[in-house]
């Protein structure tokens, strides 16, 4: 099966200064990747270069059998991908139906009210906020807000930055479930995750970053089994 | 031509230039080193201007002061004054970010403007104060005398640039430029960070008040509108754009290519022909309108760009203590 | 790149003067052309330039033809000097007529033209100030002081069997000076100010301003104040609040632009002051005939008269001078403005060329007055009565 | 009681209107592009003055030939952003503060080369007041204003909360670099921003304009407190820029009413100076504004 995004030899950064070198990443439909790694080691520049957000110094982006490097973030939401940051995520003074709506504008769904019922089924928490600006609502409930909006848009590749960042535990765990429950809907999932313990055992595969280089890639639970791994990334030889 | 009076011509011009140099590197201190947005340029300007005309003005009854002290005491009150004023200002709003703290300035130029205007028991309100006095006052007579006076100037611009250059250079202007860059991490380190950005502040008004008692100086004469707050403020914030924010030198240089682009036009407009005499002017806006966004434009980080944040230099520094 | 500017500036400069005749002789003039007083200019600047006019149609200036340089002061004091300093010593001119507001009148005198010596001649600069300042007999003035205007106001309004007023002044060296003069004559000639206010040029609204100086019910509002600035708006609000229906005001206010925006019929109770040419004298007809029929309109606008009036005696002086040596203007000045002399009037430059050719005395009287300047450079103008009749005024009465 | 509504009131909600137009484009701008408008003032004499010559020709009433105002003022700023503020935009904001510092003098000295620097009024003579049961005693223009701010007031919220475009403004205001994530067109909301800014900165003109005169120098002599206005409703709050505006202009007004002996509260020489000292002591206590607007 053909990957559905797959980056070869990527080397981006901002301003003319490399952050990531030479990096390469595979994305099969359907699959969740999780990508880790320490502080510093450019998880985020990888997602932000997918986006084009970053300045691409080398290297290539296909999605769907398609160069997208270099394409503009705005063209990128119709063509199926949608991004969700890791901070200042939701729009605080539109209520969250208007977030949830500014989704829709970039790529309208072909039924609206469907995909906003089919979101909503997904959060539930939100159903009783509708009406609320969303700078109201609880982290947790944001990051409901920003997943949704990504949502309404159908896309095809969903680009998550740590959506854990900053979460309670309760919350964590709810995110991680809501992240397979979206797969369940047949979207694709990139995400970068802190909570690397947690996120490999929901990833398909994952990809390790050190130093803005590939380190090492295999499925979640060989990474898990792993002890070095566990020790460099995953903070003590605990087995979950 | 007169060479004559193009020597004569300069020197009014450089008195000006020299004067919105120090404008220039006030500001610098404040924008450049420490990313204070000050809009209230013309208010400190104007709080020195009248400190120092007030202090050394002859005697007059339409208002208060006219104590005929020196020149030189009359500027360095000016700097305590406008210091002073800087210091409460920047007590009250130095904490609001950037472009709140540009129309905080902005509305409190505008107070000031309106107590020099309307109190005229204090400043003689929109008749002005005459008689003010220039340092070495009958050393020379005629326009000879103006020599004497830029080169009091151009004196105090080096001392000003000197002063600049070493706040710089010292770890208080390198703590200051990591404010500048980066506040949160400043914070995280434990610098104190509203006191630096206030120290950084009051520098740059007392300074802003030395060139308002300067200009006072150079008109003898001193209103109201000698301090019209958005022309002030205006020109010399194109001048550190202009010149390079963050660099001294690029500082000067922006007063001095602003401040000829702002009073050599007219030369050239003047050569018109008479009937459009009104439009000349007119055309002399639009033109430094137009050059001033050239400039922009054009010279991106300014004439004179801003050192690179000297990752060399510290290193160096670390080594050679440690 | 500054480099760059002032050699091409400095370049262009030589180029144009190269171009100009030899002869040509620059009379220098200071215009607050940008600025708080834009909207003044236009005429102001066409009196200058038909000063100008009548001199190269008279057979022109010394031996070539007189050439206006404008400088553009701002009505402020920091373009005041710069623009004093280009005129003084890049275009070398031996005189200067302006500046217009007093403020940038007296720094370009204090800092440029004094030291320099060139004799300074404001049409309409009225403060006080200027009559004490050591000016080594360089600054000269066409308007009385505001003392002036101020007293004889006060008799004009009693002699209309006024005796409670109210007076809103604008807040500049115009306004305060004249306001404050005729608040003190006033009260002293026994009438009652019931309020003494003054107001900001700028603002769009001065309701709040009237209603308070409509209390105590005075009998009239004094308004010093610019027609195009806050002066008919306040008139304009006054009646459309049904505070006042009677309003008295100064050269400034004396404006067809008052007339334009408030309408005739508003204003027929009211009348104003301005100073104006003695009796008998029908210097300012002529003038305002021949403006107007070179440039259509304008001749009536406040201080047209005084612009030409100086900007004609600069040139007057430089020929009296018989050269561009600065150091003769002053003497020149005197002996041409002054009586005793043939009498030459506005327009009547080939008599005066004439006449100074012929060594005779002569004694400019203008369309703004006679003057005779003091030991000051000051006049002791003569202050006119004016009422609208229809579309303009008309003067009915004149003191001194 | 009646003089404090002929002569206080009803003026202060007139020039509050005045300020409110003009203030909320200096609000969307600030929230959308992220810079002070210095030019916005200037904005709003070319509206005037684009009526004025539409009037000139055609005779019709001011408010009828605003359009031809409104499409005016509205051409230039959008030419003016093309072309001085666009190529700043990626640098520090302080560039296109500057820039429109820059266009602001651009624009005044067009203008005074176009119809020269002397004033014009639209309608001459005084204007009859609108006077009932002989209490009432104000200006009909005035009452036009109000009306005018009402109804923008009623669509400026629908066009916030119904429309794609207005919320998506409204988006970008609060986030823009998510916006800019989420796929949304920033460059049709900057274009938005500046004809919704310019078409009200045209009327705020014409109706500054009816109530004294035009002359060059209108709109800039009225950034300031149009400024204040902004902050004082909290940037990137056009609903709050319409309060402030309102707030501004009756304070500027009431401050000088005789409200506790028989002087005016404050000396009338210092209205605007109530404006700004509003404007601080908010900054100071409530910098977000008074409807919570963005931080920097």
């Amino acid at each position: 099966m053909s990957p559905l995004l797959a980056i070869d030899g990527l080397t981006a950064g901002y301003g003319g200064l490399p952050i990531i070198d030479n990096i390469n990443l595979l994305v099969a439909p359907k699959e969740i990747i999780v990508v880790i790694g320490p502080n510093g080691a450019g998880k985020s520049t990888v997602l932000k270069s997918v986006f084009a957000l970053t300045s691409i110094l080398s290297g290539s982006i296909r999605f769907a059998n398609q160069e997208i490097a270099g394409i503009a973030t705005q063209k990128l939401v119709p063509m199926g991908i949608c991004a969700v940051p890791q901070t200042r995520n939701i729009f605080p003074s539109l209520t969250v139906r208007e977030n949830l709506d500014i989704g829709t504008y970039a790529a309208p769904p072909r039924n609206r009210a469907e995909v906003e019922e089919s979101v909503l089924t997904l959060f539930p928490d939100l159903k009783a906020k509708l009406n609320q600006p969303a700078g109201e609502l609880s982290g947790g409930q944001r990051q409901m807000v920003t997943l949704g909006r990504a949502l309404m848009s159908e896309p095809k590749l969903l680009l998550l930055d740590e959506p854990t960042a900053g979460l309670s535990p309760a919350y964590l765990e709810r995110i991680f479930d809501l992240i397979l429950a979206i797969r369940q809907t047949g979207i694709t999932i990139l995400m970068v995750e802190q909570n690397a313990r947690q996120a490999l055992s929901i990833a398909d595969r994952a990809y390790v970053l050190v130093n803005g280089r590939n380190f090492a890639s295999d499925t979640g639970a060989n990474l898990l089994a792993n002890d070095e791994i566990r020790r460099s990334f995953l903070g003590g030889s605990r087995p979950s | 031509m007169d060479p004559v009076g193009l020597l004569f011509f300069l020197v009014g011009f450089l008195i000006m230039a020299g004067i919105y140099a120090i404008l220039c590197l006030a500001l610098n201190v404040q924008w450049g080193y420490g990313g204070l947005f000050n809009a209230g340029i013309a208010g400190f300007f104007a709080v020195g201007a009248y400190t120092s005309a007030l202090l050394t003005a002859a005697p007059a009854q339409t208002h208060l002061g006219g104590y005929e002290l020196p020149v030189l005491v009359g500027i360095i009150a000016a700097a305590v004054t406008a210091g002073l004023t800087g210091w409460a200002v920047a007590k009250i709003c130095i904490r609001l970010k950037s472009d709140y703290l540009a129309m905080a300035s902005i509305g409190i130029a505008e107070i000031l403007r309106m107590v020099i205007v309307n109190e005229d028991w204090l400043t003689n309100g929109s008749l002005g104060i005459t008689n003010i006095p220039r340092p070495f006052d009958g050393l020379l007579q005629g326009r000879e005398a103006d020599i004497l006076f830029l080169a009091f100037v151009w004196v105090i611009v080096a001392i000003v640039y000197l002063v600049c250059n070493r706040l710089y250079d010292s770890p208080w202007g390198r703590t200051l430029r990591a404010v500048r860059d980066n506040e949160d991490a400043a914070r995280a380190v434990g610098k104190d960070v509203d006191s630096f950005r206030l120290q950084t502040f009051v520098i740059g008004a007392a300074l802003m008040g030395v060139a308002g008692a300067l200009s006072a100086h150079y008109f003898r004469f001193l209103s109201p509108e000698a301090t019209e707050p958005l022309l002030i403020t205006f020109l010399v914030w194109v001048m550190l754009m202009a010149g390079g924010s963050g660099n001294n030198k690029g500082a000067i240089v922006g007063a001095l290519s602003v401040w000829a682009i702002w009073s050599l036009t007219e030369i050239v407009t003047n050569r018109l022909p008479a009937e459009f005499a009104t439009r000349s002017s007119y055309i002399r806006m639009l033109l430094i309108g137009l050059l001033l966004q050239f400039v922009l434009q054009k010279y991106r980080s300014g004439l004179l760009p801003e050192r690179s944040p000297g990752i060399a230099f510290d290193k160096d520094k670390d080594k050679t203590h440690g | 790149m500054k480099k760059s500017i002032v050699m091409a500036a400095v370049a262009g400069l030589l180029a144009s003067t190269a171009m100009a005749q030899a002869e040509d002789v620059k009379v220098g003039a200071l215009m607050d052309v940008t600025g708080p007083l834009a909207s003044f200019i236009p005429p102001l600047m066409n009196a200058a330039n038909f000063a100008i006019k009548h001199v190269n149609d008279g057979g022109g200036l010394l031996t070539g033809k007189a050439v206006l340089v404008v400088g553009d002061s701002q009505a402020a004091s920091q373009p005041a000097v710069d623009a004093a300093n280009k005129l003084v010593n890049v275009e070398n001119v031996p005189i200067v007529m302006g500046a217009l507001a007093s403020g940038s009148t007296i720094a370009a005198a204090t800092a440029v033209t004094i030291p320099a010596g060139v004799v300074q001649i404001s049409p309409t600069a009225t403060s006080p100030s200027m009559t004490g300042m050591k000016d080594g007999d360089h600054l000269f003035r066409l308007v009385p002081s505001d003392n002036y205007q101020g007293e004889v106001l006060t008799k004009i309004v009693l002699a209309e069997g006024i005796k409670k007023v109210a007076i809103t002044y604008v807040n500049n060296d115009y306004g305060v000076g004249i306001a404050t003069t005729f608040n003190e004559a006033f009260k002293k000639a026994g009438g009652e100010v019931t309020a003494f206010e003054k107001h900001e040029d700028k603002k769009n609204s001065y309701r709040s301003e009237i209603a308070t100086l409509a209390k105590n019910g005075p009998e009239a509002l004094v308004v010093i104040a610019y027609a195009s600035g806050s002066g008919s708006k306040i008139v304009k609000q006054a009646i459309e609040g049904g505070f006042f229906a009677r309003f008295i005001g100064t050269d400034g206010l004396r404006d067809d632009q008052l007339i334009k925006e408030v309408g005739a019929d508003a204003l027929k109770d009211s009348f104003f002051s301005a100073p104006t040419s003695p009796d008998k004298n029908d210097a300012s007809a002529k003038l305002h005939e021949m403006f107007n029929a070179e440039y259509k309109e304008g001749a009536d606008k406040p201080f047209v008269d005084q612009t030409y009036d100086a900007t004609f005696l600069a040139a007057l002086a430089v020929e009296k001078a018989g050269s561009t040596d600065r150091t003769k203007m002053s003497q020149a000045l005197r002996d041409v403005a002054s009586a005793p002399g043939d009498v030459i009037g506005p327009g009547e430059w080939a008599k005066a060329k004439e006449l100074i050719k012929a060594g005779k005395d002569i004694n400019y009287e203008g369309a703004g007055g006679s003057y005779e300047f003091d030991a000051n450079g000051d006049v002791t103008g003569y202050i006119g009565k004016f009422v609208v009749d229809g579309e303009t005024y008309k003067q009915i009465a004149i003191f001194q | 009681m009646m003089e404090f509504i002929n002569f206080y009131l009803i003026p202060g909600l007139a020039l509050g209107s005045i300020y409110a137009l003009g203030a909320i484009g200096i609000s969307m701008i600030f929230g959308i592009l992220r810079f002070a408008h210095f030019a916005h003032g200037d904005v709003m004499t070319l509206g005037a003055y684009g009526t004025l010559t539409a009037v000139w020709v055609s005779g019709l009433h001011p408010l009828l030939a605003l359009p031809v105002g409104i499409v005016f003022a509205v051409l230039a700023v959008l030419a003016v952003d093309k072309v001085f503020y666009k190529p700043l935009r990626e640098l520090p904001t302080i560039y296109t503060v500057i820039a429109s510092f820059g266009v602001a003098l651009i624009f005044r000295s067009l203008i005074q080369l176009v119809w020269g620097s002397q004033n014009e009024v639209f309608i001459r003579g005084v204007q009859k007041p609108v006077v009932l049961f002989d209490l009432i005693r104000v200006s009909l223009l005035h009452l036009e204003a109000i009306a005018i701010i009402i109804g923008v007031a009623i669509a400026l919220h629908y066009f916030l909360s119904r429309t794609q475009t207005g919320r998506s403004m409204r988006a970008v205001s609060d986030n823009a670099e998510l916006a800019r994530v989420a796929g949304l067109d920033t460059e049709k909301i900057v274009r938005a921003t500046w004809i919704i800014g310019g078409s009200l900165a045209a009327i705020a003109g014409v109706l500054a304009g009816l109530d004294t005169n035009i002359q060059p120098n209108l709109g800039w002599n009225l950034i300031l407190p149009m400024f204040a206005a902004a902050i004082l409703g909290g940037i990137g709050k056009p609903m709050g820029a319409l309060l402030g505006g309102m707030v501004i202009g009756l304070v500027e007004e009431l401050s000088s009413y005789p409200w506790l002996t028989d002087e005016p509260l404050i000396n009338p020489s210092y209205k605007t100076a109530t404006a700004f000292l509003m404007m601080v002591i908010l900054l100071i206590f409530r910098p977000q504004g008074l409807l919570k607007g963005r931080l920097f």
